[in-house]
């Protein structure tokens, strides 16, 4: 093992470590936050005796949940069924790789990050499938196959929509995209044409990835019980859960460096305006859940296919141009 | 070049410490039954019995649209390296890239009109 | 778009909510106000001597739906207090796990001696923590609130005005009634409870709207009821001389909030 | 209403045109591929203990078939032991969103039966509580059709809590009139046991204005949202003639196009004085039901205006106040009272003598609910089991009232 080698591994598991532990502590507080929040809109006080203003209510929630009992039903399929939850968590977190949380903070500068991210992303329907069909429980199937005609729907979308800030950058390496950024001007903000649907339509897709509301389709709760998650207890639906926090925080975090700028800020350190814009994301995800209603999975389909994707590709043509025919664009 | 990945490849493992860390925590101070109930390994079903195995063929109702996934992913893998060189390349390959996409929303288009995207 | 406009308004309706009230309060240590006729449990007070009012006439037994009341009765003895012969309720048992709350057995009393009270009951481990006894049902009547409703206030709120009454009946209402009307609405200026002029003082309380629409109604009903009232009142003006007397002054009031309500108040007074 | 309607046992479905819900499905799958899914009763949305069998293709529903009893209580068999003054409280609890309502019409069936006269000041008092108690129950039902769309865990909850707080406001009034928030026991036959307590009238308008004000909030948080309108409009379509031929009443029917309400057509209470508008909307999809609750709340907040401004004076009841459970006595006779219920027509059937006649020899209750669950293997199949949740919701079935 020469020292180049050593060195990367000690890199990204510091860096890892770091990272890893920021998004869950962060997660505890979003949840937090969240169920404040929610509580608040719907006149409601939300969580109040676990520490003070309800604190600890996350802590809580993750100890009573490690508590259960674990039942695996009679008929499932015992490795599948317990491969899946840890499988998920990995996959959620694995993105958050690649994101530059400072100049600084990053666990691995991949000069391929986009692609990484969306590969990575696209893994996770992997486990939420398996953990559909291995329950053998007829909702964790409908749910596992929802989850699949998801994936197809915002797929499309969600790349053309991330392809947009590296046609704008010419880097699909994040940190390369913040960077260009910083040195210019943040894509949501310019060009406007490109840059502010770009970043819609790839909040549009994170959403449908992380299964928030509108899009929360496989777990559909009214519809489909848990969806896969029906049969899962304890630590293995803990897993599930965080899986589905991390994967919005990630996602945010990706958002908020494709298309605001990563870690560009004044007066303030890097990653205070990193942290501060991807916890304004993940907030606004929130918002979004608790105020809307869900589609059906063939209206997502239709949407996606008949509207956000030829737009996306509109986006992507126009940010091409941009770059191709605006004075200046190019540089 | 390749340290990027390694790091990768050390911060997957850090991730998967914490999945599976989180079932070894969970192996230590999870309660136990005293007594095993058969029902309580039961398939959930509405409080039902359940009428058969999950496992069964099932109609997914969306391979035409799959399969448009895999060709529009391909497509994207197209793009993603012009998006890259976009500005060396200038103009020829931007006109290039909006003939191929052209081709590929006439196929989209004619699934459009045979309504090949509809949730069947 | 039309998606997203809509989307936008109803994050701008959930939004708007984070700048109201709570509509919920924290129970155990909040406690919303209550109602004044709200019915949570059950007490058992004592008479104005200091014994148990029940005197096991069984008529809440009799007439419960779920036949959760339990009263069982060791006859009729001499009371410590005042020497007279009374029954007493020996054992009176109430199932309140199986209570529907129905206050049939507050409607049935006469005596007024079981009555509802404001406050629950505190939540226990075991069915026979709900289950009350004597002792329990009597310390409620110590220690919490009561509701609104006796028996005798109720059943005279919905006697008609010409079903003939027993005036020893009628004479308790009055003193019971009275706390509860003034609890919610105690308007200045006295009527004379004749029943013409009745209405006119419970238009107070429903605000000008209900001038034009109350004429009719107002006008209709006490020509009804008065002329039977009238009637009977010429008839035997002994009977109704007594409670007449001891009921006006102390039904005024209450019969000015309620209207029409007290029909007691009606009919003595003409 | 005057149309002669021809029942036929087996009526192909108008609407989806391709099952028959009288066939088995051994017709439609004699190979048995389809998946069997039973859809309860211990599931989030059924609204209770109901279950449906659900034969999937898919997600598509091919056939639904509803299973009713699990909260069957033997109430009617209850009511024949009980004395009639003692049943008030026991019917309470068949439609558990709108007690009043079934209080009211046992009432007034006992009152036929036993010819009572209802004093006017008890009749507009019942008038005004059967309105507030239909804006509590379609209130109620506009925020669990929330959650069935939206999820306990999203924008459904959302709704459902605003639509909740708002009905606390009418349960409050009844607490203050009854005592209860819930299970009244404030009918009874002649009349009613409470008296309308003092300053009533402005607690009232108060609690109206406050949700005359929130309603466009709530048309903001659900029919008026486009994703709410994707989700509901055009699906679970009933068509007026099979409406007709299940016998289903209220809000369902009238959102069919067909102007049916027995507040106008046959009025009681103090509807003859209190004329309702009528809303009827065209389509008998899932929007149209939840549109037509939507706008009957806003005319139930005017009605409950006229009639708390309009309260007339006089006694409460007409009838003996309840001192012992033999005082109502019955010499035979049969009677049927029909009302409308927020969810539909609500009969009440007694046969009055018998061996005792301090009690019904028989009652019969025609639950409105029961007569909606009987469309669901008509407009369920072709729909998926995302809108199978949808078009349950819309039926807005009380499992109380359905099993009793």
């Amino acid at each position: 093992m020469n020292p180049a080698t050593q060195s990367a591994l000690i890199h990204g598991a510091v860096y890892g470590t770091i990272v890893c532990l920021a998004v869950l502590t962060s997660i505890a507080m979003g949840i937090w936050f969240e169920r404040k929040f929610a509580g608040r809109m719907q006149s409601r006080i939300g969580p109040t005796y676990t520490g003070p203003v309800g604190l600890l209510q996350p802590v809580a929630d993750v100890v009573k949940l490690l508590q259960k009992e674990d039942i695996i039903p009679r008929d499932a399929d015992h490795a599948l069924f317990n491969l899946a939850p840890p499988l998920a968590a990995i996959f959620s977190l694995a993105a958050a790789a690649v994101v530059p949380f400072s100049a600084k903070v990053i666990s691995a500068d991949l000069d391929v990050g986009v692609v990484y991210i969306l590969g990575v992303g696209g893994l996770m329907v992997v486990p939420t499938f398996m953990a559909g069909w291995s329950s053998n429980n007829k909702f964790a199937l409908l749910g596992g196959m929802r989850a699949i005609a998801q994936s197809v729907s915002y797929g499309v979308p969600l790349v053309l929509a991330t392809m947009v800030p590296v046609v704008l950058a010419g880097s699909l390496s994040v940190s390369g995209i913040v960077d260009w950024q910083a040195t210019h001007h943040w894509f949501a903000v310019w060009p406007i044409l490109p840059g502010l649907p770009a970043f819609l339509l790839f909040y549009l897709a994170m959403l449908a990835e992380s299964n928030r509301i509108p899009f929360d389709i496989p777990e559909a709760e009214s519809e489909l019980v848990a969806g896969i998650t029906t049969e899962y207890t304890g630590a293995k639906f803990t897993l599930f859960y965080m899986a589905e926090y991390v994967h919005t925080m990630v996602g945010s975090a990706v958002a908020a460096a494709l298309f605001f700028g990563g870690w560009d800020g004044p007066f303030a350190p890097g990653l205070h305006w990193m942290v501060l814009k991807t916890l304004l994301i993940f907030v606004s995800v929130y918002w979004v859940r608790w105020s809307l209603v869900r589609f059906r999975s063939d209206q997502l389909m239709d949407l996606c296919w008949k509207r956000l994707t030829p737009l996306g590709l509109g986006l992507v043509f126009l940010a091409a141009a941009f770059v191709q025919y605006w004075p200046g664009g190019a540089r | 070049m390749h340290s990027g990945w390694l790091s990768v490849f050390a911060f997957l493992v850090v991730s998967s410490l914490i999945g599976f860390g989180l079932l070894a925590a969970s192996r230590v101070i999870r309660v136990r039954s005293k007594s095993d109930s058969p029902l309580k390994h039961r398939t959930y079903e509405c409080g039902e019995e359940p009428a058969g195995l999950a496992w069964m063929q099932f109609h997914a109702r969306y391979y035409v649209v799959a399969i448009f996934f895999v060709l529009f992913d391909v497509e994207a893998v197209f793009l993603f390296p012009w998006a890259v060189v976009l500005r060396e390349l200038g103009s020829a390959a931007f006109v290039a890239a909006v003939l191929f996409v052209v081709v590929l929303m006439l196929g989209w288009l004619y699934a459009l009109r045979k309504e090949a995207l509809q949730w069947q | 778009m039309g998606y997203f406009i809509d989307s936008l308004k109803a994050m701008a309706t959930t939004f708007r909510q984070i700048f109201r009230k709570p509509a919920t309060y924290e129970y155990p240590e909040v406690i919303r106000p209550r109602a004044e006729r709200l019915r949570a449990s059950f007490a058992l007070p004592d008479d104005e001597n200091g014994e148990l009012a029940c005197i096991a006439c069984m008529a809440c037994e009799k007439i419960c739906p779920s036949q959760i009341i339990h009263i069982k009765s060791e006859g009729k003895r001499e009371s410590p207090v005042t020497g007279k012969k009374r029954q007493y309720a020996d054992t009176f048992v109430l199932d309140l796990t199986a209570c529907i709350g129905c206050e049939l057995c507050v409607q049935v009393c006469n005596s007024n001696a079981i009555y509802m009270v404001r406050e629950q009951e505190v939540p226990g481990f075991e069915r026979e923590d709900l289950v009350l006894n004597l002792e329990r049902l009597r310390a409620n009547a110590k220690s919490k609130t009561a509701a609104w409703a006796k028996g005798t206030v109720l059943q005279e709120m919905q006697e008609l005005p010409k079903a003939e009454k027993k005036p020893a009946a009628e004479k308790k209402p009055a003193p019971e009634k009275k706390p509860a009307a003034d609890a919610t609405a105690a308007p200045p200026g006295d009527e004379k409870p004749a029943p013409e002029k009745k209405p006119v003082a419970e238009k107070k309380e429903t605000p000008a709207p209900a001038a034009p629409a109350d004429a009719t109604p107002a006008a209709a009903a006490p020509a009804e009821a008065a002329p039977a009232a009238e009637a009977k009142a010429a008839a035997k003006p002994d009977a109704e001389a007594k409670p007449d007397g001891e009921a006006k002054p102390k039904e005024a009031e209450p019969a000015k909030a309620e209207g029409a309500k007290s029909d007691a108040a009606k009919e003595a007074s003409a | 209403m005057n149309q002669v309607i021809t029942v036929t046992a087996t009526r192909q479905s108008a609407v989806r045109g391709s099952v028959d819900p009288h066939l088995s499905i051994r017709h439609y799958d004699p190979d048995a591929d389809l998946m069997l899914l039973h859809f309860g009763p211990q599931h989030p949305s059924t609204h209770g203990v109901f279950r449906m069998d659900l034969h999937l293709d898919g997600e598509i529903i091919v056939k639904a078939t509803p299973y009713v009893g699990y909260l069957h209580r033997a109430v009617e068999k209850l009511c024949e032991k009980l004395s009639f003054v003692q049943q008030t409280p026991i019917v309470d609890k068949n439609d558990y969103v709108a007690p009043m309502t079934n209080e009211q019409a046992l009432n007034m069936a006992f009152e036929k039966l036993l010819g009572v006269e209802v004093p006017r000041r008890a009749r507009w008092m019942r008038t005004l509580f059967a309105e507030l108690q239909r804006i509590a129950s379609h209130l109620l039902a506009l925020g669990t059709f929330c959650i069935d769309l939206g999820g306990a865990l999203g924008g459904g909850s959302t709704a459902f809590i605003h639509t909740f707080r708002e009905r606390e406001l009418i349960l409050d009034l009844f607490e203050e009139v009854t005592g209860a928030r819930f299970h009244y026991n404030t009918h009874t036959i002649g009349g009613q046991r409470h008296d309308l307590p003092a300053g009533f009238a402005a607690k009232v308008n108060a609690a109206l204005d406050i949700i005359e004000a929130r309603i466009p909030e709530y048309e903001a948080m659900s029919l008026g949202n486009a994703i709410f309108q994707a989700r509901t409009k055009g699906v679970g379509v009933l068509d007026g003639q099979l409406a007709l031929e299940l016998g289903i009443t209220g809000p369902i029917l009238r959102a069919c196009g067909i102007d049916h309400d027995l507040r106008r057509d046959a009025p009681y209470s103090a509807y003859d004085e209190l004329v309702p508008k009528v809303i009827v909307r065209q389509g008998g999809d899932t929007y149209a039901r939840m549109r037509v609750r939507f706008d009957e709340t806003a005319e139930s907040i005017a009605l409950c205006r006229k009639a708390i401004d309009g309260m007339p004076e006089g006694p409460i009841n007409g009838y003996k106040p309840i001192r012992q459970p033999t005082m109502a006595k019955s010499a035979g006779g049969q009677v049927y009272v029909g009302i409308e219920t927020p969810r539909g027509e609500l009969g009440t059937f007694v046969i009055g003598g018998g061996d005792t006649p301090t009690s019904p020899y028989r009652l019969k209750i025609r639950p409105p609910s029961l007569h909606a669950l009987s469309a669901i293997p008509y407009i369920m199949p072709g729909a998926t089991v995302s809108d199978a949740v949808a078009i349950l919701g819309s039926l807005d079935p009380i499992m109380g009232e359905v099993d009793r």
